[in-house]
Parts: C-alpha cells; structure tokens; sequence
C-alpha cells in the first residue's frame, strides 16, 4: 500500500494533491475528504484554530492506523495531510485520500481512517476569538 | 531513576509549565508517576479520568512499569481533523 | 442547496472542479468520489467502458435525488458530473462532491447518492474488449 | 391511442431496433402495451422480471393507465457510476 503523510503548517494545496494521484487499473475508487475550519466552535464565532501537534508520536499513531487499515481493506494507496499551527476559518486542516478497488471499501476506510485519527493521534485545537 | 515529564495542549496552561521531571524508585508506575504529579500540580487532578498517558510514542495504562530516562506524556483527549 | 450537474462525454477535469469549489464559514466537510474505469470487467480484461445515457429521464432522476438529498441533510452543495460514451480504463466516468457542515452527514450523503444514482439512474454500461 | 416505445441499452438488441410504436385502445395499460411487445418482441420475454419502465421521464408500474401519445421506455437494471 502507497503511503503519504505530510504533518505542516503550510496551507494544503488539493489541486496539486489531486493532480498527483496514481491509480493502477484494478483500482475503480478514490474517496478523498477535505476538511475545514468552521466560522464558529461551541455556538461562539472564532477567527481561526490553533493546532498543535506532539508530532513524533503523530506520525507513530498514524502510521499504525494505515498498517491497520492495510489489513482491513483492499486500499492501494492513502494519503492524509494535517496542517498544524493557526488555520483560518475557511482553510482546510485536513485533506485524506483513500484509494481501493471499490467504492464501498474506500468508503469505510476513509472514514474509518478519521474516526481513529480523532481517537488516537495527538493532535489538539484551540480556537482563536 | 529520572523521568521526565511532557504536557500537551491545555495541560500545559494546568500544570503551570510544558516539562518538569520527577525522580522515582525503581519499579514505579505511570500510576505511581501520576499521584507524584496530582500532588505537585493539583488542577491536573480534575483531568484525571480523561488523561491520556504515552510514553515516547506509544500509549500507556497506568499500571506500566517505567523505566530510567522515560519520556512520559500526559495530555487531554485529542481532536484531530 | 447549490447543486450542479453535468453529464458529458467530455473527459472530468478534477482540478478544475475541486478549484471551483465554494463553500460559507458554516461548511466544515466535502466529501469527493472519484470512479474510475477499471481493467476488468467480470473477471474479463476491457479496455473502456461506454456508457448509453437516456438524457431527459437522466436529469430528471438526478434532480429528484437531489431534492431527496436536501430534504434529509444539511447539505450546502452538490455537484456531480458523469461522463457519458467511450471511457478508457484508468479514466474517471463519475465524480460527485456534497459539502456539509460535518463529516458524517457529508460522508452518508455522498454515499446515498451514489447508491440511488445506480438503482434509478438511466445510465448503462456497455464493456469494451 | 398510439404510444411510442423507446429501447436502451440491449434491450435495442433483444428488440432489434430502437424504437417501435403500438396502437392500443383506450385505458390500456403498461400490462397491456408489455404484452403486445413480448408477443413482437419475443426476446424480451426473458427479460421481464428485471424490466424497467418510464412513461416520459418517470418510472411507472405495470398498471399504469396510458395516454395517446406516451413515450414509454424500457430498459435493464440501470448501472451507472
């Protein structure tokens, strides 16, 4: 299984991301998820998050999720980018990308993929007033 | 033996600072390790059914056994994404 | 509900589409799919895919699953696009993107969607050797 | 009444053609014009467990009441994606 992590305070560029796919021909699916700061957190308006990273054991924790989920599902290739440190409300702070033969199997395994991330990987937001 | 301590996110504003160290007896726990802590910084005491507890990278339970030179990380539950 | 649809024997232009996306302060998930066409076919190697679309009926269904869509989540935006006539292996022939204040309601969104396009749908598959 | 039968995908092939037309007498059904075609249309009989029907661009049941001029189109299980 094709593996890319990139943990960075740099904004996600998703065309480039996109661009940059590779498919091989059993493969009839790519999920990909974009997530986004919100313009509000508990019911009170914010400008940005901050987020902060214990980035060693990040990266640890996420690894072991996609050898996990390697086990799981047929998937050919996961890709997951984390910005770190102040994101605007608007910009993305997540981007994932999961590719499988299926769309089914992409499917939970995408989502599967973020479930655990918000379970086990070391990564912590403050809002920004 | 010596163990140094790593607070993350709003543990850090809790306990006053981001490290501190603790020298314990051979054997000691991550359990014996936090009742060290909970007395040394008590606002981490109302935390402490949703401490999550690392050491270097891995997670840990209380009842594992340090060893000298363990980087032990206490932090709040975490919100990726 | 912005939604938008196309359906096209024009080759999907990802980056474009993905470049085009808007989404309010409220909006914190997009959720894309990606089909591809891939290699085989019932076990038989094909080289492409042509799809036969029934237009008018095509729309229609499309656009009652879209007022379905949007009766049961909190969806902002939908945007879908299917290509239509010959589609070599390795190409894209679906791709749908719901933007949604949250993962979830996004992730079983997009998922519905899919699912009901191909039980109501008027698009056949025709596999080419 | 005269109704216009549209085919896709192999049924064009099971048909032999595209398209077709009936006469039907007034408050025919799709029951009726389906057995007209089967009768014409002799390869379609194996499909008709899994045959889909719209009247203009909305599926329709069997006892759907036609009207002089209907479009009716019939069609396998749709696979798009």
């Amino acid at each position: 299984m094709h593996r890319s992590l990139t943990i960075s305070p740099d904004p996600i560029d998703e065309s480039a991301l996109v661009a940059a796919r590779r498919m091989t021909s059993g493969m009839g699916a790519a999920v990909y998820f974009s997530g986004v700061v919100r313009g509000s957190e508990d019911a009170q308006p914010i400008s940005a998050i901050e987020y902060e990273c214990f980035r060693p054991m990040a990266e640890h924790q996420f690894h072991q999720l996609f050898d996990e989920l390697e086990r799981r599902w047929p998937v050919e290739s996961v890709r997951l980018v984390h910005r770190i440190g102040v994101v605007q409300v608007n910009e993305q702070s997540l981007w994932v990308e999961v590719v499988a033969p299926h769309r089914g199997e992409a499917f939970v395994a995408c989502q599967w993929l973020i479930d655990e991330m918000k379970r086990v990987v070391p990564i912590w937001k403050k809002p920004q007033p | 033996m010596t163990i140094r301590i790593q607070f993350w996110s709003y543990f850090k504003e809790l306990a006053g600072c981001a490290q501190a160290s603790e020298e314990l007896p051979a054997g000691a726990t991550i359990g014996d390790l936090l009742q060290r802590l909970h007395a040394r910084f008590p606002k981490l005491v109302t935390m402490q059914n949703s401490t999550l507890i690392a050491v270097g990278v891995e997670y840990q339970n209380r009842d594992h056994v340090l060893k000298d030179g363990d980087e032990v990380s206490l932090f709040p539950p975490v919100q990726g994404g």
